[in-house]
């Protein structure tokens, strides 16, 4: 293969994708949707002490619609999961998964062998972009993961990493 | 009501969820409306099922202590409390009577806890926004409490038959102090902000009254049976731990609309602090644990009953043990089945918006139902 | 409430049993020298006793045992509902060794407080059972959710069909031979 | 005349930009002022202040799919929203800003308002019903039933403030109240009921806005999101955005017929910040009301409005016939 160099083009569509980018990490509209035990973490994560609206991801839209992430928290049922699948359907492009709580991530303490309802991880039949672990995640740990999903949507973190002592 | 309107096919079906966001969770509601009143209402159940009571047979007694605290996970402490009771009432366990004062403080720190999220979340029902991050806001301090006794925020795993897992801290006792001080001035505000508004009295007095009868022949327990003019609570009726020595009431309102549910709970929000006052008065010294636990737990043959109050209601555990390290079978009986039992009945003939309302004032917590 | 009328009103319904377990046969004597003679008249046999036990509520947790055959449970439900019972849950148990399912119906009253407990066995292969469910309307649910479970019929039950698991499930996960077919 | 066309046009750009502009910042004084009635701080990581934050909301959704799911109606699905925006930009060419800063200074300027003001509650029904979906249907309804109970008191009020004024021009009637004493609000000597009437003038707006306590039309916890419901993207932003324009538009009105729009309370220095200022206070009490409020009931709004706020604002117009008559 040769290799073919390509003419810069007149109009620069990178530094108006970086702004998109920008515009879409820094307001992730999340579902009201909560199905378990993890819910209230996420509730208290939007509520006065963890305040998720300082990075503006507030917005919790009860349509489908309106929303940019899903965040799954709590345990899909085999009852359940064609409805989350619908809901996620029902999203308009660009949208983003946040599995929230182990039980989305792997079906955490309802896995054991012979179990006969519970989906063992919300990425069986949808796309997660970030998993959060915990049995339920602390608030704090939900804005990490937050956090986590703007840097994957911009290439780059604004905030400081916290290190573990 | 409206076979007319049904067979004229006037009526047609309303979906409400299993995502929606006065379902509190994965409730589903299938609404037969004609216009926005609802002639029939059937909840649509198990979008939340989590095999809890197979997994106690799958898993041995102590391992399945986690389960407990993750059915009802606002007021996770009662449910603990529940099945380490019943365990030790089969194992004929003694716990140390500091245990029990634990037990008692923290399931009522729980209770308040998970009152104040209902608060919230019932008026954000009603259109309200603001009450839901105030009591939030004081939730937190109580978390903060349980967090350092219990280790976690939510599905406590605190009890252990015969006892419970850790001690308190040294400022604990001062914390919980603290904190009864600034929720008593918390709830006048509650009052003054949520209770005594117009608005709020309108869609609540006479909204949604369930009868004495209705009650007994659904089961329902708890405050929802408390607001209809029902004393019964299991602390006082059927005492178990140490609640006899406490002196404590039990809020009855008797007009049986969403306003008495409202404010039995707001009421027991004041007697579960007096009761953790007496505790923390009372607070004796000694093991939290029984000195010879035993090692392993295999409750002899037999079927056992244990029932607590819970936030909800009276949560009732049957076990029946076939002398192994599992339970051979293992029923939660959970208060909100029976109480959302009912809403079929109740919301007949409602409007819609009337019938959140009374569905908000039933105090659901899905996973709770389903299991 | 008369706890002693409502053992009566009970009896007739109760199976007899051959009394195995001795401490509750020594419960019952003792608590029951009034209806002693009646014993006597109406059971022929000594050693078959009706089942119907009073049980130590700080050992057990509740007050009353009574088993009866299928058929009776909406008698049984009937004569608690009258007395003011409400009906805390139905359930299950499987007996698989015995080849049997056992339905318990837990009743509590409120004041004063008294928990009667009915529990009927049923043939594993065949489980069927009359609905209580015109006479307590909370039943419905609970005997939805036992027919999920165990697969057990409540003939005449208005609406039976699954509750907690999914709407075309075919399996009863809570017996005890129970497989998952992947 | 070319300079009249370019007067136009620039007031047009003007207006489109201060409505674009004003909506997206009272979305962020909303979410900052809610965030500090339920003490939290709200936006504050993007930008200063949380100022970019309507900015990269406004830049997300206009770079989201627009979805038009199945079962719609295309054309009216699409028109809905437009019909949201449109008139609420328009009223504003009426509105005088200062004495010399207004669009145009038309004699039915108080009119013309009105008259787009009633287009607002089709852009709702036709989206509502466009949508197919029973949730927004009910919420059209809803709308519909609530915007034509409060049109009545509304217009019977200013009806009454026509009768006093004795014009429909928004730029006289500001003119005749000079200074506080004569704010019309306080013009005891035309009727004694001027507060009452103020009060149910914005009142009205509120419910016409669709504002909490009236908010039913968009009811969160029952009817998911009301009448845009399926609507994603800049659908959803036009809605959101006409709905703020109406509300500038709603407290513009109160301001000007009983505040003494740019008049300065003293008759010092009369000027736009006056009207201004007098504008946002006013918002700031509809996002106070919202935030502290629950909702009403669909009946009870109803009930307020046939049977308490069209009897009374009836009752001030024959008191305010009366007055006229007699003084």
């Amino acid at each position: 293969m040769e290799s073919q160099s390509l003419q810069p083009s007149i109009v620069q569509f990178a530094p108006l994708d970086k702004l998109l980018a920008l515009g879409r990490a820094n307001s992730l509209w999340p579902m009201t949707f909560g199905l378990a035990c993890c819910a209230i973490e996420m509730m208290a994560t939007g509520a006065s002490r963890f305040d998720l609206s300082r990075f503006g991801a507030e917005v919790f839209r009860p349509s489908p619609r309106q929303c940019d992430v899903m965040i799954v928290a709590g345990t899909i049922n085999h009852k359940m999961a064609p409805a989350v699948k619908t809901l996620y359907d029902q999203m308009p492009e660009p949208k983003w998964v946040i599995a929230m709580g182990n039980c989305a991530i792997s079906g955490g303490p309802f896995a054991f062998p012979g179990q006969y309802a519970v989906v063992e991880g919300a990425d069986k039949f949808l796309p997660v972009d970030v998993y959060i672990p915990g049995c339920p995640p602390r608030p704090e740990a939900l804005i990490e993961g937050i956090l986590e999903l703007e840097e994957k949507i911009t290439g780059s973190r604004r905030w400081p990493r916290v290190k573990c002592e | 009501m409206n076979k007319a309107a049904i067979d004229n096919q006037e009526t047609f079906v309303l979906n409400l969820g299993p995502q929606h966001p006065a379902t509190h969770g994965v409730l589903r509601v299938k609404l037969t409306m004609d216009g926005e009143y609802i002639v029939h209402a059937e909840p649509v159940l198990g979008y939340i099922h989590r095999m809890h009571e197979k997994m106690a047979e799958n898993r041995t007694w102590a391992q399945y202590m986690p389960n407990t605290g993750r059915m009802d996970y606002l007021s996770a402490l009662s449910y603990n409390h529940g099945y380490a009771a019943v365990v030790e009432r089969a194992m004929g366990i003694e716990v140390p009577e500091r245990a029990e004062y634990l037990r008692v403080i923290t399931v009522e720190l729980n209770r308040i806890s998970s009152h104040l999220v209902w608060f919230g979340a019932f008026i954000l029902d009603l259109g309200g926004f603001t009450p839901l991050l105030y009591a939030f806001d004081d939730r937190e301090k109580i978390l903060d409490l349980l967090e350092s006794v219990t280790g976690s925020r939510l599905t406590y795993c605190y009890f252990r038959f015969g006892g419970v897992y850790n001690d308190i801290d040294e400022n604990f006792v001062d914390g919980t102090r603290e904190f009864i001080k600034t929720m008593r001035k918390s709830i006048p505000m509650y009052h003054d902000l949520v209770t005594k508004n117009i608005i709020l009295m309108k869609r609540l007095n006479d909204i949604g009254p369930i009868s004495k009868e209705t009650i007994r022949k659904y089961g329902a327990t708890g405050p929802v049976a408390r607001g209809s003019g029902i004393d019964y609570d299991v602390r006082k009726n059927e005492p178990y731990s140490i609640y006899p020595e406490f002196d404590f009431d039990v809020p009855v309102y008797h007009e049986g609309d969403s306003m008495a549910r409202y404010m039995v709970r707001m009421d027991e929000i004041e007697q579960s602090m007096r009761i953790i006052e007496q505790a923390l008065d009372k607070l004796p010294d000694g093991p939290v644990m029984v000195a010879k636990a035993p090692k392993i737990i295999k409750p002899p043959k037999g079927d056992y009953y244990q029932a607590v109050e819970a936030a909800r209601g009276s949560f009732g555990i049957r076990m029946v043990s076939d002398g192994t390290n599992k339970a051979y079978r293992l029923k939660l009986r959970s208060p909100t089945f029976s109480n959302l039992s009912l809403f079929s009945e109740a919301c007949e003939g409602m409007l819609l918006p009337d019938a959140l309302a009374l569905m908000g004032s039933l105090d659901l917590v899905i996973p709770e139902i389903d299991r | 409430m008369d706890f002693a009328k409502l053992k009566e009103q009970l009896r007739p319904l109760a199976i007899l049993e051959d009394v195995v377990a001795e401490e509750t046969a020594d419960v019952e004597v003792e608590q029951e020298e009034g209806a002693a003679d009646l014993d006597a008249q109406s059971v022929p046999e000594p050693q078959q006793l009706p089942a119907i036990n009073e049980v130590d509520h700080q050992a057990k947790g509740f007050d009353l045992d009574v088993k009866v055959e299928a058929d009776k449970v909406v008698e049984a439900a009937k004569i608690l509902d009258e007395q003011g019972f409400f009906l805390e849950a139905v359930t299950g148990v499987d007996w698989l060794k015995e080849n049997q399912l056992e339905v318990v119906y837990d009743y509590c009253m409120w004041q004063p407080q008294c928990r009667v407990v009915i529990r009927t066995r049923l043939d594993r292969e065949n489980p069927v059972i009359p609905t209580i469910s015109a006479v307590i309307p909370g039943a419905n649910w609970h005997e939805r959710e036992t027919h999920d479970f165990f697969g057990i019929k409540f003939s005449g039950h208005p609406n039976l069909i699954p509750i907690l698991l999914p709407e075309d499930s075919d399996f009863h996960p809570l017996l005890k031979d129970f497989k998952v077919n992947e | 005349m070319d300079s009249e066309l370019i007067r136009v046009i620039a007031f047009l750009v003007g207006i489109i930009a201060f409505a674009a502009l004003n909506a997206a910042y009272l979305v962020w004084l909303e979410r900052k002022g809610a965030a500090h009635i339920q003490r939290r701080i709200g936006p504050k990581e993007v930008g200063p202040f949380g100022l970019l934050q309507p900015m990269v909301d406004g830049l997300k959704l206009m770079s989201k799919q627009i979805l038009i799911p199945d079962g719609v109606d295309p054309i009216l699905f699409r028109l809905a929203p437009i019909l949201a925006m449109i008139p609420a930009i328009m009223s504003f060419v009426t509105i005088p800003f200062s004495e010399t800063l207004a669009a145009r200074n038309l004699n039915i300027g108080l009119l013309m308002i009105f008259a787009f003001a009633s287009v607002n509650v089709l852009a709702l029904l036709l989206g509502g019903w466009a949508s197919n979906n029973k949730y927004a249907l009910i919420s059209a309804v809803r709308s519909v039933s609530q915007n034509v109970a409060y049109e009545i008191p509304m217009l019977v009020t200013v009806i009454t403030m026509v009768m006093i004024t004795g014009t429909l021009n928004l730029n006289e009637i500001v003119a005749q109240q000079p200074n506080i004493s004569q704010w019309y609000i306080f013009r005891f000597s035309a009727s004694p009921l001027m507060p009452v009437a103020f009060f149910i003038l914005f009142i009205c707006s509120l419910a016409e806005t669709n504002r909490a306590p009236f908010d039913l039309g968009e009811a969160e916890s029952e009817l998911v999101a009301g009448y845009h419901t399926e609507y994603s993207s800049m659908g959803f932003g036009l809605f959101f955005m006409g709905e703020y324009a109406n509300i500038v538009i709603g407290c513009s009105l109160s301001v000007i017929l009983f505040l003494g729009g740019w008049q300065d309370p003293f008759g010092l220095f009369p000027g736009v910040w006056w009207f201004l200022i007098k504008l946002y206070l006013l918002i700031f009490t509809v996002i106070w009301i919202r935030w502290t409020y629950p909702r009403t009931q669909i009946y009870g709004l109803l009930n307020l409005s046939w049977k308490i706020l069209i009897p009374i604002s009836m009752f001030n117009l024959l008191l305010t016939a009366g007055f006229l008559k007699v003084f």
